[in-house]
C-alpha cells in the first residue's frame, strides 16, 4: 500500500468513526426527546473496535453483530439515512421499521444480522461461513460479540463448529469490561477473553481497541489467516463502554471510580485525530471531515423525520414470503 | 395493608420467602443491581450468598437452579425477560420438566422461574416475545401469570413454597398496576385456582394476564350498553382451573377468550378448545379468540400497538356474539 | 412408480433436491453413517462436502444452517430426534423465525430443519416429543407434518425448494407405511394444503401426522356400525389449510380432532377452537380431542402404549358424538 | 491409608468392574431376546473411569451421568436389583419403570439422574455443587459425560458457571474416542478434550481410563482441589467403548480396523486382575468376587423378571408432586 492509499484509508477510519459518534450522539439527544422508541444502547468508547475491524474486510465480506448494533453497519460503509430512519421507526428504515435501536442491520453492505440475543449471532456467522466455503467464494465472515456473550452455549458451539471445520470466520470479542451492570472478572473465569479460543485450539489476537490502527492490523492478520483456510480466528479488542448498558435504563447501572476519565483520556477519536496530526494530516483536513459528518447526520436526521409510519398491513410483511392475511380489525 | 404496584408485589413476595426460608435464594443477570425493581436492598438483606449475579448463560444458571433444587435448596431464578428462555429450553424441558417423571419420584425440584413478558414498547420481535403456551405443551411445569398486584404476591409465594418447578410469567403491562396486599406473610394464593374478576350474566370472558385489565375495561363500557361480561382470570395456566371456565360458561352460555400471545396454539385456543368440548351444550354462540395475531412484533410503535389485544377488540367481539345470528368472526 | 417407504420417500425427496440444485446442502449428527436410512449412499454420490458431519450442538449447527441459508445456500438440516430440537430454541425462535421479519425483509432464510418423533417404543420421556405445537405458536416457521410416504415426498421437496423456513416433523410411528411414489423430479406437494383421506358425512376427524392411519382404521371399522368418517389430514400445520377443516366440519356437523401430542396447548387444540370460533352454527354436537394426555411418557411398554390415541379411542369418542344427546367427554 | 485397608479398597474396585461387566453382558442377551426394551448403550470397555471416579467420591456426594448409564450408579455403589427390574420396566425399578436402560439413576447413592440429552447433566451438576456450597456441607458434586458432549451449549455453560463461582464440582469427560459414529477428531478442534478447561482457566488431569487405579488417583486430586475450595477440576479418562454405539442400532456404527483389538488388550478388568494378582492377591479370591457377582447378576435378573409392571395409573405419578387426574379411557 503506497502513501497516499494509505493515507486516505486513514482519513477514511476516521471519517467512520466521527460518523458512529456523531449518529450517536445525536440519536441520544432525540431519544431524550422521545423520538426514538424503546431502548438506546449505544457504542461510544468502541469506535475503533468497530472501524478497524470492518476497515480489514472485503466489501463482500459478511458480517454479523449484536444489541449494540449502530457502530458495526456504519463501521462497515452503510449509509446513515436509513439507519436514523429506522431508529425512528420508519418506512423507509433499513430494516422498515421492524427491526429498531438493537438490530441495524444493513444487508447491502454484507451484514446479515445484528441480533439482540446474547451469543446468537455466532451460529450465524459460522454459517455465513460455511456457506462461503462450500461456494468457494474467498468471502470471510466476522462477527462481533461481547465479553459477556463468550457465556452463552451459542457462542460456544459457533465457534467450536468453525473450528472443527476450519471455517473462513473471524470471532471479534469486543471486552468493554462489563455485561450489562456486571464485571468481566465476576462473570468470566478467564483473565483475557482470548483464552476461550484454546478450547477450540483457535488462533487468538489480543489487541488494544482503543488504537484503531492497531485493530486494523490485528483484524487484517485474522482476516487473511482465516481467508487462507488456516481457520478462524479470535479477537478480542479490549475497549470500553462510556455510557449506561443502555440509555433509558433509568439509572447507571455501573459504579466506576475513574475508570470512565482514564478509558476517556484514551478515547479513539481523540487519539486517533492527535496521530493523524502527527503524522502530518492538515487539521484542516479532519475538521471537514468532523463538518461534513455532522451534515450527512443532520441529513439522516431530517430525512428520517419526514419519512412516513410503516402502514398497518405492514405489519404482516416479511413473516413469511409471501404477506399473512390482514386481520379484519386492522383493514377496517 | 397498603396499596402496591406489581413490581412491589414481587419484590414483597421474595422478600418474605427469602427471610422465612433459608434455602431459598436467587439468581439470575445484574439481579444485585435491581434492574427493574424487584430485589431493592437485597444484597444489603441478605448478602452475595443469597444473591447471585450469573453469567450470561441462561441454560447453564437454569440448569443449575435444578441441581441446587435436587440437593434440598429452593432457587428463585430470573431469567429477566421471557424471550430469553429459549436458550434454556433444553434444561427446561429436558431436565425440570421431566427429571421427576423419568426418576420415578425420585427427584424433587422445588424452583421459581421468573420472567418478564416485554411487550408493547418497541422492544422489538427478539423480546417481545409472551411464549407460556409452548410450556403448557410440555407436562411437568405449572405456570403462573398473574394481573394484579394481588395475585402476584400471593402466586408468586406459593410458587415458591411449592415442590413442583413454577414458571412465573410477569406481563409488564401489568407492572404499574396496584392492589392492597396483605402484610401476613403466610398471605398464598393457592396455584391452580382461577379468579371471577367481575361478575356477570351475558359473556364469559376468560382473559389471560395483561388481558384482563383490558377485559374488566371492556365490561364497564358494555355494561352501559347493558351486555354483561363476567371476567375469569385462571391466574394460574398449569394446573388451569377448568371447572371454574366451565361453570361460568355454563351460566353465560358465551365465551371470549382473550390473550396477549399469538394465536394459534395459545393459551385462547386451549380455553376455547375445552368449552367447545366440556361445555357444548350450554353454548349459544362460537367461541371467540382476541389475541395478537401469528405476526412478529414490530419495532414501529404505530404498526406494533395495534396487534394487541384492545378495548376496542373485545367489545367489538362481545357485541358481535350477543348480535350473531349470522356468522361471526373475531 | 413403485411403493416405497416413508422414511424412503425422504431419502428420494433429498437426493432429488440435491441433484437438482447445487445449493442444497445436508447437515447432522451421524448423517454419513444414514443410522435412520435416509441418507443412503448419499456420501458417495455427493461427497463428504455437502452432507456433513456434525459435532453434538444443536443451537451451532441449526444456527449455521441460518448462516448458510442467508448466503444462499439451502440446507437440509437433520437434528435425528425432535427431543434434541429444546436444545436449538435459541436459534430457531430468535433467528429463523424472526430475521426475515427483524431486518424488515432483508433476510432470507430457506432451509429445512427435519427431525422424527420417536415415541411409542420406550424411548423414555427425554427422547419421546412430539413438540410441534410448541413451534405453531412461534410465527415463521412453516411446519409439516405427513402421515403418508406420498406426502413426505412431495411436502418435503417442496419444504426444500420454498424460500421459508420449514420444519419437518417425522412421525416414526410411519416410517414403515408405505406409498406409491411419483418418480417425476418436479412432483411436489405445495405447502399448507390439507387433504381429505377418506370422504364421509357424520363426523370429520382432522388427524395428524400418526393419527391419520388410526384415524382412517377406526373409519373402516364405524363404516360397518354406520357411522360414516370423513378424515382430514391437514399434512402442513403451518400454514394450516383451515377453510379445508371448516367445509368438511360444514358438511359433517361433527369433529373430532386427533393429535399423538400432549393435549394443553397442541394442534389438536388449536384446531378445535378454529371449529368452534368458525363454524359453530353447523355443530351438532362438542367438539372433541383424541390426544396424549398432559403427562411424560413413560419407558414401561404397559404404562406407554395405552396413552396415545388409539382406534378404540376414536372409536370411543365417534360413537358418543353419535349418540350424544348427555353431556360428552373424550 | 494402611495396607489392609488399601487392599479391601483395591478388592471393592475390581468388584464393581465385575458388576458392571456381568449386569451388563446379562442385560445385553436378555435385550436381545427381547426381554428389554427400548435401547440398550453399554458401558463396556469403560468400567475403570466410572469405578475409579467414583471411588474417589464420598458417599453423600452427587454425581451426575449420561445416557451410557448402567456403569455409573453401579460404580457409586448402587445395588443392582432394582436397576435390572429398571431395564425391564418393572414398577420396583430404581426408576419405577419410567426411565429404563438410558436413566439408571439412583438418588439413594447421590445420584442426581443419568440424564439421555447430550450434555444436559453438566448445568444440574454446577448447581449440586452451588447447593453443597451454599450449605456448606463440604460435598463434591461429580459429572460424567462424553468427548462428543463437551461441543454441547449445556457443557460449556455448566463449566463456565462452576469456574466463575469456584464451585466443588468435577467434570469427568469420558473420552471413549466416538460420539455415535463420529470419531473425537472429527468433530472436536481440539487434541486432548482437557484443553476444554482452559476456556475456564480450571485445572484439568489426563488420565489412561483403562487403569482403575490410576482414574482414582487422578480423580481424588481433582475432588481435593473442588473440595477444599479451589474451583472445579476437568479430568479426561482416555477410554475405549467396546460395542456399537447402542445395541440394536442394527449395524456397526463405527468401522475401526484392529482398534478394538488394541484396546481389547488392554481390558480394565483383566489388567486389573494381573495387576493384583502380581501385588499378591489370591486368585481364588478373585475368583470368588467373580461368582459372588454373577450370582448377584443372576439374583437381580431373577427379582427383575418376576416383578410387577407398573399400572396404568402410574403413568400420571410424578408428573407434579401430586398424581394427575387419570383420563376416563385409562380407568375403565
Ligand atoms: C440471551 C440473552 N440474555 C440476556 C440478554 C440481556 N442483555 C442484553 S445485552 C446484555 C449484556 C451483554 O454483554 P456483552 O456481551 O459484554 O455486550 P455489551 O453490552 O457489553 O456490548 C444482556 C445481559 C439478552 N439480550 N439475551
Ligand atoms: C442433545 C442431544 N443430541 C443428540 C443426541 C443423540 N446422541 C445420543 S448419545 C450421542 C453421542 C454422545 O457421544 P459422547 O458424549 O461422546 O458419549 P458416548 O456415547 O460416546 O459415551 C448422541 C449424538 C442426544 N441424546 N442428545
Ligand atoms: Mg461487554
Ligand atoms: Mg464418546
Amino acid at each position: 500500500m503506497d502513501e497516499t492509499q494509505s493515507n486516505s484509508r486513514k482519513l477514511e477510519k476516521y471519517r467512520r468513526m466521527q460518523r458512529i459518534r456523531q449518529f450517536e450522539d445525536l440519536a441520544e439527544s432525540i431519544h431524550a426527546q422521545g423520538e426514538i422508541p424503546g431502548a438506546l444502547h449505544t457504542y461510544a468508547g468502541m469506535e475503533a473496535s468497530g472501524v478497524g475491524s470492518c476497515m480489514a474486510l472485503r466489501d463482500d465480506d459478511y458480517m454479523v453483530g449484536n444489541h449494540r448494533s449502530h457502530g458495526h453497519p456504519i463501521a462497515k460503509g452503510a449509509s446513515l439515512r436509513p439507519l436514523m430512519a429506522e431508529l425512528l421507526g420508519k418506512a423507509s428504515g433499513v430494516c422498515k421499521g421492524k427491526g429498531g435501536s438493537m438490530h441495524l442491520s444493513d444487508f447491502s453492505i454484507g451484514s446479515l444480522g445484528e441480533t439482540s440475543i446474547v451469543g446468537s449471532g455466532v451460529p450465524v456467522a459460522a454459517g455465513a461461513a460455511l456457506g462461503a466455503k462450500l461456494k468457494k467464494t474467498g468471502q470471510v465472515a466476522l462477527c462481533f460479540f461481547g465479553d459477556g456473550a463468550t457465556s452463552e452455549g451459542a457462542a460456544h458451539e459457533g465457534m467450536n463448529l468453525a473450528a472443527a471445520w476450519c471455517l473462513p470466520a473471524v470471532f471479534v470479542c469486543e471486552n468493554n469490561l462489563y455485561g450489562m451492570s456486571t464485571p468481566v472478572a465476576d462473570a468470566v473465569p478467564v483473565k483475557d477473553l482470548a483464552d476461550r479460543a484454546k478450547a477450540y485450539a483457535m488462533k487468538s489476537i489480543i489487541v488494544d481497541g482503543q488504537d484503531v490502527d492497531a485493530v486494523e492490523k490485528a483484524v487484517t492478520e485474522a482476516v487473511d489467516h482465516a481467508r487462507s483456510g488456516k481457520g478462524p480466528v479470535f479477537v478480542e479488542t479490549k475497549t470500553y463502554r462510556y455510557g449506561d448498558h443502555a440509555v433509558n435504563m433509568g439509572r447507571n447501572l455501573t459504579p466506576r471510580q475513574g475508570e470512565e476519565e482514564q478509558w476517556k483520556a484514551r478515547d479513539p477519536l481523540v487519539i486517533y485525530r492527535q496521530r493523524l496530526e502527527e503524522e502530518g494530516v492538515d487539521p484542516a483536513v479532519l475538521d471537514t471531515i468532523e463538518s461534513e459528518t455532522a451534515d450527512e447526520v443532520a441529513d439522516a436526521i431530517k430525512y428520517a423525520r419526514d419519512a412516513d409510519y410503516p402502514q398497518a398491513e405492514e405489519a404482516f410483511d416479511d413473516v413469511f414470503t409471501d404477506r399473512l392475511p390482514v386481520p379484519d380489525h386492522l383493514t377496517a | 395493608m397498603a396499596k402496591a404496584t406489581f413490581l412491589e408485589a414481587i419484590r414483597q413476595a421474595q422478600h418474605e420467602e427469602l427471610e422465612r426460608d433459608e434455602s431459598v435464594f436467587m439468581m439470575g443477570e445484574d439481579i444485585r443491581c435491581n434492574v427493574f425493581g424487584t430485589t431493592t436492598d437485597f444484597v444489603e438483606q441478605f448478602g452475595k450468598e443469597r444473591i447471585l449475579d450469573t453469567p450470561i448463560s441462561e441454560n447453564g444458571f437454569i440448569g443449575a437452579g435444578a441441581g441446587a433444587a435436587m440437593v434440598g435448596m429452593r432457587p428463585i431464578i430470573d431469567a429477566t425477560i421471557s424471550s430469553f428462555l429459549y436458550p434454556a429450553m433444553d434444561q427446561i424441558c429436558s431436565i425440570i420438566a421431566k427429571s421427576r417423571y423419568i426418576y420415578g419420584g425420585q427427584a424433587r425440584l422445588p424452583l421459581v422461574i421468573r420472567s418478564c413478558m416485554f411487550y408493547g414498547n418497541s422492544n422489538a420481535a427478539q423480546h417481545s416475545d409472551r411464549p407460556y403456551a409452548m410450556f403448557m405443551n410440555m407436562p411437568g411445569l405449572k405456570i403462573i401469570a398473574p394481573a394484579t398486584a394481588y395475585d402476584m404476591k400471593g402466586l408468586l409465594k406459593a410458587a415458591i413454597r411449592s415442590d413442583d418447578p413454577v414458571l412465573c410469567f410477569e406481563d409488564s403491562t401489568c407492572w404499574m398496576s396496584k392492589s392492597e396486599l396483605p402484610d401476613d406473610p403466610d398471605f398464598i394464593i393457592p396455584l391452580g385456582k382461577g379468579d371471577i374478576k367481575r361478575e356477570g350474566s351475558d359473556i364469559t370472558v376468560v382473559a389471560v394476564a395483561g388481558a384482563v385489565p383490558i377485559a374488566l375495561k371492556a365490561a364497564a363500557q358494555l355494561e352501559k350498553e347493558g351486555i354483561s361480561l363476567e371476567v375469569v382470570d385462571p391466574r394460574t395456566l398449569v394446573p388451569l382451573d377448568r371447572e371454574l371456565i366451565l361453570q361460568s360458561v355454563r351460566k353465560t352460555g358465551r365465551a371470549i377468550c382473550v390473550d396477549p400471545a399469538h394465536m394459534t396454539c395459545s393459551a385462547a385456543s386451549e380455553i376455547s378448545a375445552h368449552i367447545a368440548e366440556n361445555a357444548f351444550d350450554a353454548l349459544k354462540g362460537p367461541v371467540l379468540r382476541v389475541t395478537t395475531p401469528d405476526t412478529h412484533l414490530p419495532f414501529s410503535p404505530p404498526i406494533e400497538k395495534p396487534l394487541y389485544p384492545s378495548v376496542e377488540r373485545v367489545v367489538g367481539a362481545a357485541r358481535r356474539l350477543m348480535n350473531a345470528q349470522q356468522p361471526v368472526e373475531a
